[in-house]
């Protein structure tokens, strides 16, 4: 039986997660290239929304959440043949066309944050080609394993919105993009600075709010579920904004605003794979574990390995994902204000799944992306010249400039 | 005639202007221009990542005056744009052997 | 009886229609106009809002929706008097004042997507004149037709949520509006280019987040209807945005930002009239027309006519509009996928059904826009002098400029 | 019991409100302002929003929502600890956290506001510990008073979504943090124009949709009284827009995009308090009245009393605050289609009741806020030096640029 | 040579590019300039305040020339640039004692 | 004394400024400005309508130097903007008979 109220929420959650992506991210990302690479930034996102949807609907979905693989789904709902217009998916109240289009958009922003570690170099084909095997090969699977009744998921392993499907995937995916990208020219130190921090504070503004969506929206009903997931995942997006400020402000004297919007975005995705499980005062330790580690990690990948990561998304989604992972085994605790754990389970047992599942899904995010990016260079070549890359993207690529004013 | 360019701080721009027309000197022109010199731009941080900005933004005026004038134009600019600091710009004097207004088509003198 | 889950779910529909117009619609077309002309263009915006919003209540809605005649309703609904506070709309679980409140959202953003037919050389007053005529003497009896008990609708064309009332009135009466106000000065060689193309991509991104309320709230309920209209929606938009990717990388190897959006919008406006009736499969097909006879009357209209349409409000809403129209007729059969046609009707005869429509609306639009044009001009001129369109509108019109910078 | 449709509404509702300060008000706020403060005005949204959610959670909703005192409320709902999982808030049929949720909403978007009025020339830590006791010392009361049982809610004050608590609060505090923050240098002829009325439109067009979420959602469930309320809402933002154009074109021949969009706020804080008792006829009226009467203010605040209100604080919110709390008293009446007044209660009475709180409500404001600020500029100082007034906020105390082009 | 420069009203550029294609002057270099001269700015009113904007934008021709037809260019210039209204502009002529194409390396007249 | 005004691809601005501190001139002011020459402009497609931009983005440099070194400088410029393509700019060297910092009020080659 469908549900009016479920229904109500689950396309609006949809309609904000979309919204994440198109336009949020792609303002968030595009305000930290040089103007003359913000219309590469944004066509990349339109592209990837455009080509997820239409092999989601082809087969990336029935591959995902039909059949009952440990591994792999099955073929049986492609183009959503033999899915009845008013069936309800499975153990909820909503129709499953819904939940087959909030699950896309979830796998339109998983390879749109990747975007994230190559832009400003990488050419425009190699974006899209690697963005198609990399959701058949490396998301398709996992989010098969943790939500659609996959081997991880038979072990019961915790990750609500996505810790371990959206953040870390794209997190340590983007390693091997970038390694084989290389770093942008003059990087470290002559590398442009963002072209529009004001234009970045919008996307993260509309990550943040169309995260509601994305967290309180995978309680796929309309309840006390949903109601506490929203809470729990505004709360810790609020602390790791302030411990983000707070070490600016001691470190520098200067809290800037592109380092607050990090913060928000660094709470937002360490609380993701929690925030079906925990409570609210969980969701402070949370927000203020998640803000500290990511701006080291930060620090670490740019000062220490000197990695151009170049919008941080290995720092912020990739640790910030594995940290929630191993943090909602803990407060997912009756004890600690949480849903309580699986009956019989310990939270060392609990935290041990979740080791698993980290483990898994790194290396075979890192080894499947290695093996891509190779494949997209060999095939179709990775970056662009020196020269089109001194000029920017937009004019060469695209045709286009951002700004003719 | 001498065809005037001050390089000069931003914000005293007003000051300039207004101790200009004291003198006299109604037209100007002004582009916003970037300052390299002892001046050392400055380090912006954005996510931990230092970021250079060499330069310094300025402002450049250009004034075409008559040649009598010009010294006392010269020092008036200095003294309404100085702040004491480095990085208060530069006043260059360049030879100007003809103007025209474009409205009327005057020459020399009468079009400044 | 009111139904919550409907209820919050049209509420949310009629925020994101509304969302679509202000700022959607206006970033779309003020990133394609120059710097100069970017405030009048957010302005007409605006104000079209405001205006159509009283109009709406003092009249219009009441004109379309109350009654029963052929031709245009009655006026015993004006100002919503006699409408109890609890009412709930015919035929639907939510209040009447949401259902007024959503249908006004569609009644404001017609006449909007016009401005874009003659941008950077209207005169304030003539637009705001032009709309006010158009919205009462052209949406207001269509409306009625079509959706309001008229004689379209006694006759089963099937226009789900506005090819004909919303797409092809706007893209056609675009028409003689873009005939009488002639094109700009300089067209077509030395127009200026789209100042912020970045702009045009942000309201794109909103315009199709805002559809998901366009067409999965024409449902008027949050169930089965309302998830496969989101769904299609969404398939036929990123399909035609892939279109237009595809033909421009092999027509000048550079796919620009500005095309894929613009073939969103085609996808978009397209699968309006069908977004109710069809499946997923015919989605993918639909978006794949939109998007290449969108493609294609783009080019015939600028080139092949050289007319102004400055921001193809024609080529796109109206042949998207109309190309839908006919495809809801082939796709709502039960064979292809579809909700299946009326009891006993054919597929051809739903064409016939449609093309009585189609051309109804397409002569009733154009007729009725050229005499409204006319009196305008007769009454307040249509266009600002030469030296105000050199110099921009928004200083000369709105004493202000978009950027002081 | 919880009702999915009520909590789906209220969830997005929540989503709304927040939309409307990250990024909506940060967005009109900061296209007013310099280019070189740009940044300052975002962030200070971003921090506020920040710093509130952190205290709401910690204190500040247990003091305006638990307990019965007349004067404040108590700490048992400190951290949300003792709500189960699964209540629902009293008299509704949505979950506490939800309820938790909206409201603190509301207690973010109200001292960002108070931004507005010393925007350009104060320093960072001043505004957040400024906004820190301002939340707790006039907030946190009023809102109790009002909407926590208080003893204004005794006295049976009408103030649906906040003409008192949101608007007024806000309007009037602006005045002593005004004038001891003192006016920008250059104030009232040097000051430089807004950077960018395009943003402010945007941002604008944001509040006006996210205030569906705030009068809307202030009806707490998804019927008729969300519908209504959502009706007067825009019916009454597009009269007073319509009267600013009037006015401006009267005046000077010019309708501006920012006189259009301050009509539109104006006739949203007027109708704020109404909204949920009054009819759509009601709201062409309470729009003229709050159009007309904050355009007089703005000018008196302005160039009589030659205040520099920097963004319109007072004039706006404070003026169409108070306008709307005695408006709703009387087009609450059902004879004049609203909803009635409480049984017994004339007019008159209820009139008397809405001046004794607006009353109570402007001088606590007041004093408080003076003191607050007399505080905190003894505290860590008011005013940034001149010198990095002159050269902007943006790069002295956040050490970034809105803008590197 | 001679080395021009013209500050005049933005939408006369063009007419004033294409004169002086039509003299045979191919290369110039043109730059967005705030002017202040007898031409008062304006006023702008944005919710009710007014702000004084005391500039006008103007645009800033260069151009190098053979000293040979310096006097026909600024003519040139003063015809196409003309509205006859005040802001117009003016055309300033400077000495001009070498010039260089970077690309070749090729001095003096040549290299215009 | 000259000023020297050179105009470049953007591109060589570092390396132009690096040739230039490698010859001990320290300070230069920078503008963007639009060039117009033999190298044309691009077409760029927004949905199927061809904009003609008739402009090339350019870098205008100017640096005040002793007479002494003006030639090697010209030269030094030259050398590192050069990348042999249509485009790469001009160098204009013109007189200038005075010069000021406005810290000190230091006059002559000292001001430089
Ligand atoms: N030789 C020069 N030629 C042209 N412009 C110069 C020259 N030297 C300095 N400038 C300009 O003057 C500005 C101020 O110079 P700087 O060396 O920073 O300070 P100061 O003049 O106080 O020593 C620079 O930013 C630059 O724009
Ligand atoms: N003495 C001057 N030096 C440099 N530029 C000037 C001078 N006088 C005027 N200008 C420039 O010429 C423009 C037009 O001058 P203005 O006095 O307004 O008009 P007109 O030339 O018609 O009298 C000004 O905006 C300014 O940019
Ligand atoms: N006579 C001139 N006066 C001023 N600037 C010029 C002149 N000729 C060229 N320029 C500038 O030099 C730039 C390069 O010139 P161009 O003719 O394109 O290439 P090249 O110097 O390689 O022949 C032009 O874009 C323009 O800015």
């Amino acid at each position: 039986m469908i549900d009016a109220g479920d229904t109500a929420w689950l396309i609006t959650a949809t309609a904000l997660v979309l919204f994440m992506t198109l336009p949020g991210l792609a303002l968030f990302y595009g305000g930290l290239v040089r103007a003359e690479n913000l219309l590469s930034v944004l066509m990349q996102c339109f592209t990837i929304a455009s080509v997820v949807t239409v092999l989601w609907l082809l087969a990336a979905y029935s591959l995902t959440f039909s059949g009952s693989g440990a591994w792999i789904g099955d073929l049986s709902k492609v183009l959503l043949i033999g899915v009845p217009r008013d069936a309800a998916a499975a153990n909820t109240k909503i129709p499953e066309t819904v939940f087959f289009m909030f699950q896309m958009t979830f796998a339109i922003i998983t390879p749109a944050l990747i975007v994230g570690a190559f832009v400003e170099r990488m050419r425009f084909g190699a974006v899209v080609m690697f963005s198609v095997l990399w959701l058949f090969l490396v998301y398709v699977p996992v989010a098969h394993w943790v939500w659609g009744g996959g081997w991880l998921a038979e072990r019961g392993v915790l990750d609500f919105a996505g810790g371990l499907v959206v953040h870390l995937t794209a997190g340590v995916s983007a390693l091997p993009a970038r390694h084989r990208a290389r770093p942008r020219l003059g990087f470290p130190h002559d590398v442009r600075p963002p072209h529009a921090p004001w234009m970045t504070m919008v996307g993260a503004s509309m990550l943040w709010v169309g995260w509601f969506g994305f967290n309180a929206g995978s309680a796929l009903s309309a309840g006390a579920d949903a109601g506490m997931a929203m809470t729990v995942t505004h709360i810790s997006a609020a602390t790791a904004t302030l411990v983000w400020i707070v070490i600016e402000t001691v470190k520098f004297g200067k809290p800037s605003m592109v380092g607050a919007v990090t913060g928000a975005i660094a709470g937002l995705a360490t609380i993701t794979p929690a925030s079906g499980y925990v409570g609210p005062g969980a969701a402070l330790v949370i927000g203020l574990a998640g803000g500290s580690v990511c701006y080291l990690m930060v620090m670490v990948v740019k000062h220490r390995f000197r990695i151009d990561d170049s919008l941080d998304v290995l720092a912020v989604h990739g640790i910030g994902g594995a940290v929630g992972v191993l943090l909602a085994a803990v407060f997912a605790d009756a004890a600690l204000g949480g849903i309580g754990l699986a009956e019989g389970r310990t939270m060392g047992g609990q935290v041990l799944i979740q080791l698993t599942g980290l483990i898994a899904v790194l290396i075979w995010s890192v080894v499947v992306s290695f093996i891509i990016i190779k494949l997209v260079q060999a095939l179709v070549g990775l970056r662009v010249s020196a020269e089109i890359e001194e000029q920017g993207l937009d004019l060469n690529i695209h045709g286009e400039r951002g700004y003719n004013m | 005639m001498k065809y005037i360019i001050a390089v000069i701080q931003p914000h005293r721009l007003d000051a300039v202007r207004e101790a200009l027309a004291a003198r006299g000197v109604q037209g100007l022109t002004v582009s916003e221009v970037r300052g390299f010199g002892r001046q050392k731009g400055q380090t912006e941080i954005y996510r931990g990542a230092e970021y250079n900005i060499h330069y310094v933004p300025k402002v450049k005026i250009e004034i075409a005056v008559d040649a009598a004038i010009a010294d006392s134009v010269v020092e008036a600019i200095g003294e309404a744009a100085r702040t004491g600091r480095i990085g208060d710009g530069k006043v260059f004097v360049l030879p100007l052997e003809g103007a025209m207004r474009v409205r009327t088509g005057e020459m020399g003198t009468d079009a400044l």
